[in-house]
């Protein structure tokens, strides 16, 4: 694989930069969380990153999609963590998106592929059952009925779940763990917002004797875990791809403020020290960027360690976002701690991602074990 | 007296002054910060402050002619060792007693100590801190506020910034430049500011928590009496420094306040949200990680008995204020950050019932912390101290 | 416990500082390295040591010791640690005083004890088996015989082993672990002098069939896990105690160097990057120091967190000495990688000291186990 | 020629040119220097770099008329790729290909060229570098030997430090202060210094980790031809800087080197001394650290990799060679750090049976790595240079 972007998702580079950085600046993040928008995004820009083709990104081309892969649309991603950009890309265009293409079924794919192309169906993922990210924990149940199944469980940071009007549902039949497509509206489904510090959204949901058609199985009885692991892997690398962008953009903004501050009448970034950590974190970015393409490129091209890689890549953007939000921080100075001044969100979205779809801890135990040790 | 004697004595004074409620540990919100316009949720807060203050113990170290406790250090040090063993609570808070009182006794007149030294102890005015402003942040001496003294008074006019709860207080004890033809350092004078006066405005600043606890402050065209400069004329840098040291040792000291998460550490918290295996906290990494910092902060508060140690005995102290401003601030960020680490989801909320209040409230806190290692002189100030009077390295 | 030397402590303190600068400086290490020292310490030296009462520092008074406690043997080694001085005073005057006075009986105090205060006694612990420390791992057994024991084994990183006329073995017995006296002239003993990257020894013991006497079980049959502890902490703190009198040496030849050595025209100590680092440094070591100080204090008080702070000491210490030795000569430049200057002896010591009687991450687990978690 | 067809050959080529014993991996004292007076420890040694200098492609980009193998830089790629797959060793190593060729090709004159890349390429000429000296390390524009010009010659009177094999080498490349007068980096010449000849003497410098790479160089009035100069006078600067880019790529790279570690990752050893449970780790924090370790060491790698497909992409590479040299030598530090962490006991032996071979290697190696940080320019300059020339952070 040659680590190096095609002249075409340069173009997606560059449009989803400008597309963001004109419409969904930090300021509309913030007007989001001061007006207290119960849905914390905006639906009219999201029809728009679905005219744009974004939603179709990993459809084949025969389901109505682009089937123009990870690489591009972790273009798109990065141009959103540049603004911090709330939005269902990770939570549809990503995890929704691939779960159909690679798992739905003919009848699946017509019943939702085609709104959620056009932006229409939003989907989330519920697995998560704990505090912290564990695909393996699952004590939701799915028992077999008449004409179908019944579920019942408990999903605690469902991303995007309190807009969701699909719900992609992991819960433990008799074959093991295995994914459920769940309408949103199906009764005994209980939705609960939760807002978190990084203003973007998630929700408890509750299952309490749902009962779904024979058709609402993904992939197969007992290949949850598999298909799981798949999806959780794109989803890995899309953030780690949006965390890039966030990063690259606290880390810019930083550069600035070293030049333009004046403290004992110099910029202070004239002082060594200051320098020396801002280089030490340009590194950093650097070697995150080419964790992040290695990962995208592995997931398109099937490769055998693209699982690895994905860790890697999530890893190393937990890492390196977190010092960029913190140095970014700190290097602000008291202005840097003030609402009105927008470095402080990318320190609270650095935190929410980190722990989404898996620590550094987690990653590094999983990037140990995939390498044998 | 002997010191047997005056523990036995305290400890009983305690168990007979101490209401009960005093004797419960202190949600943010309950802090007595005192002044002239004095909020109490309870009654016990007024009693137990002026209980305390009547004696003095407000500042027990503080000479009795000022309404001090007349305490020796050893005698500070068991009253101190008896109020943590009821359990109490500090009586009364605030810039007054940690930064303003040091330097007011050090460096006042007679007529300045016996006017405001009593006010302090007593919990009667409220101070704030006027040092920092907009283009005076790490470069304190770099400040633009101007004082011209014309006859009985001073004219002031400036612009204050992390003027902590200056919307609360009463006065602000306030760094101007009366000499702006001297270099940086020459030309500032230490000035107290009554803010109960006409051209004296404090706007609260939101924080990233959400909360509002500095402001910004503006003087424009203000009286302050001649009698109201603390020192000499244009030798304020002193007392700034010296103050900032007092400062420093109250900041450095900052992970040692009573609060829920003293009570609940970390590695409670890993063990709730990610399992306990054996006793254990079940991810190996967490537990590292958690045991790491630990120890470090184990080692610095044994960092701070031995300073206070070595002061009781005699020993030199050494200029130490700004390794406790670094070390205990940095800290105290890496406290919160494994609060965070330990707690997963539930530490990255922001509202909604599925979060506790416990859960909320540490999410708040962790984004305030993030100030710790700037508030005071930053990190970096506090590593360049160090390198230039502790390790004498060139300029 | 007040944190603060005793008047006596001080005294001890400034003696053995003066002793060993000027007796036993760097080069009397290189002295012994090119050399090739069969024995890799001075035992004129030693018995002058002796003399001044230190090997007596953990021995009761009836015992014909001090008593003098870990407080004021603390500050010996710290000295000793300062020039890197090669001796006995771990593995004999600390841990070989120990076991004989706390767990001796009177025939072997009257055996061992006279000829150990002199200086002409030198023991060994041989507990550790494998290449990390491990007093719980012993595969070495001890089966009970007519009139005695039978010892077989291999002990891997026996310090001053092969020098040691007295060695105090682990060994299993059916009871549990155990400790024993075994005279290093015994039959069947074997004892291989390895040398370390830091110019000392240490041995591997191998134990073939060794008969011994009933009276050389040190304490009880099975009591040798909680004795081997209370050795272990005294071990581990008075290493930490040297290692912290080896950092500040390393830091303090730092500082004077980043004055002295002049680079575009200023001292290189004028670079605020260099200026942080050195800061941070000097903060570790202070806060190192108290925690070294409180164990010994522990110890001696006989407290129920010495354990914990035996452990918090030895943590402190190897993090902190590497960081002094590994900063020490990165900032010392060429001149420090060169085998003519000697902060790079500093640096040697440094990863054979953290190995020694537990790592870091050993540490850190003892702590967290010992505090509930 | 196709690429494709290139692949082709070139494997058959190295198939059938390539002696068996040469397509193991290289222990570290069976590298190829080259010189006037090679060591060769096998017949096969010598006969696979003569095989390779003719074809040029021990310089496989270097133009054909200076002897050099006139490959692209594809056609290079797929000549490394093909050597990789077959484990082919380097033909030849040095400083002389590394870093001199390069400039000599760039600011050379045609008879310099004509002299020198030839003997480099066939493995004739082994090189050093005199650059540093005791006063100039960091600051190696400060450097001091001094060469005057005398007619058609220089009298050159010197003392280089750091000056890697100069025991072994034949000449060197050497700074030299030929303008007192002017700035300091606007006096400094580029000299080529044959060193058979009396008056230049190296003796080596012994090191921690017990070996001697090193010398100190002694130039005594030594008459250099005036034709030795690379570059115009007072401009060597430029051509030292441009020399240093190239080493710090050399550097950066330190990590890839073929030996036993590279066959013997850190996890292995880690297992072999910390035991294994569940074909993991059994030390869970000795784990974590490495799987750190091992995920910054394969995200640098990658970066390598990205740097160089956007070279040949022909996007323009960014000025990224300090960016290189400073976490490959990092990197390269930690890697034995962590071996030296897995190994416990083992890791720390210098001397006797009970250690292996490797064991007592690395422990040497990780020595030798210190010196990783500080050759080739210091990781502070390296820093430097990137919060210079990337980021644009004012002096």
């Amino acid at each position: 694989m040659a680590l190096v972007l095609s002249e075409d998702a340069q173009l997606v580079r560059d449009q989803a930069l400008d597309f963001f950085r004109e419409k969904s600046p930090i300021l509309a993040l913030r007007k989001l969380r001061d007006s207290a928008d119960p849905t914390g995004f905006s639906r009219e820009l999201w029809r728009e990153m679905a005219d744009l083709g974004w939603t179709g990104f990993l459809v084949s081309e025969d389901a109505g999609g682009s089937g123009f892969g990870m690489v591009g649309l972790g273009q798109v991603l990065e141009a959103a963590g540049r603004t911090l950009a709330a939005s269902p890309l990770i939570s549809t265009a990503l995890i929704g998106a691939s779960a159909l293409d690679i798992a739905g079924t003919p009848a699946q794919k017509s019943a939702y592929l085609t709104s959620l192309l056009s932006g229409d169906t939003i989907t989330a993922l519920a697995s998560e059952e704990g505090s912290h990210h564990n695909p393996a924990a699952v004590a939701a149940t799915a028992r077999p009925s008449a004409d179908g199944w019944v579920l019942d469980g408990r999903k605690t940071f469902v991303l995007d779940g309190h807009v969701a009007t699909l719900l992609i549902v992991s819960a433990r039949t008799a074959a093991g763990i295995t994914l459920f497509l769940v309408p949103a509206a199906t009764q005994g489904v209980t939705i609960t917002r939760r807002l978190m510090a990084d203003s973007r959204n998630a929700a408890l949901v509750t299952l309490a004797n749902v009962h779904l058609p024979a058709g609402a199985l993904l992939g197969t009885d007992g290949g949850g875990t598999a298909l799981l692991d798949r999806l959780l892997d794109r989803a890995r690398v899309g953030l780690a791809a949006e965390m890039l962008g966030s990063a690259c953009e606290a880390f810019d903004r930083t550069v600035q403020y070293l030049k333009d501050r004046k403290q004992f009448g110099v910029p202070i970034g004239s002082f060594q020290a200051l320098k020396h950590r801002a280089a030490v974190l340009f590194a950093e970015i650097e070697v995150t960027r080419s964790a992040v393409l290695a990962a995208l490129t592995a997931l398109d091209e099937g490769a055998a360690d693209a699982a690895a890689l994905a860790s890697l890549a999530k890893a190393k953007a937990n890492a390196t976002l977190n010092l960029a939000s913190s140095e970014g921080v700190q290097m602000h100075g008291g202005i840097g701690m003030t609402d009105e001044h927008e470095i402080g969100f990318f320190l609270k979205r650095s935190r929410v991602a980190e722990i989404t779809f898996g620590s550094t801890g987690f990653h590094r135990d999983r990037y140990a074990a995939l390498n044998g040790y | 007296m002997s010191l047997a004697a005056f523990r036995t004595e305290t400890r009983a004074w305690l168990q007979d002054n101490c209401p009960p409620l005093m004797r419960t540990p202190a949600p943010a919100d309950e802090t007595v910060w005192g002044g002239r316009n004095p909020t109490w949720k309870h009654p016990e807060q007024k009693l137990w402050m002026d209980r305390m203050a009547a004696r003095g113990w407000t500042l027990p170290t503080f000479p009795k002619q000022y309404g001090g406790g007349g305490l020796s250090l050893e005698q500070a040090e068991i009253l101190g060792e008896e109020m943590r063993a009821l359990g109490c609570r500090a009586p009364l808070q605030g810039m007054g007693q940690t930064m303003l009182a040091p330097v007011l006794l050090e460096y006042g007149t007679e007529a300045q100590k016996q006017e405001h030294l009593p006010q302090i102890i007593r919990g009667e005015i409220r101070w704030c801190q006027g040092y920092s402003e907009p283009g005076a942040g790490s470069d304190l001496a770099g400040l633009q506020s101007r004082a011209v003294l014309q006859g009985d008074h001073f004219l002031v006019n400036g612009h204050k910034i992390w003027t902590s709860n200056a919307h609360y207080a009463d006065k602000i004890f306030c760094l101007v430049r009366t000499d702006p033809t001297a270099k940086k350092h020459e030309g500032i004078s230490f000035l107290l500011i009554d803010m109960a006066q006409p051209g004296v405005r404090a706007r609260p600043i939101r924080l990233i928590s959400g909360a509002s606890v500095f402001c910004e402050t503006f003087i424009e065209n203000v009286q302050v009496p001649r009698e109201n400069l603390l020192g000499e004329l244009n030798k304020g840098w002193t007392i700034a420094k010296r103050l900032l040291e007092h400062e420093r040792k109250s900041i450095g000291g900052i992970g040692d306040r009573a609060g829920g998460l003293a009570n609940t550490p970390a590695w409670e918290l890993a063990k709730l949200h990610a399992g306990e295996q054996d006793g254990r906290i079940a991810d190996p990494a967490l537990r590292q990680d958690i045991a790491a910092y630990a120890i470090d902060a184990a080692a610095f508060q044994l960092t701070r008995k031995r300073a206070a140690d070595e002061a009781q005995a005699g020993r030199p102290p050494g200029p130490m204020s700004a390794m406790f401003k670094y070390y205990g601030t940095e800290l105290n960020k890496r406290r919160y950050e494994m609060v965070l680490a330990a707690e997963g989801v539930q530490g990255v909320g922001w509202e909604g019932d599925d979060f506790s209040a416990d859960e909320l409230r540490w999410t708040r806190e962790w984004l305030r912390s993030k100030a710790n290692t700037i508030e005071g002189g930053t990190s970096e100030v506090q590593l360049n101290i160090i390198a230039k009077r502790v390790l004498g390295l060139p300029d």
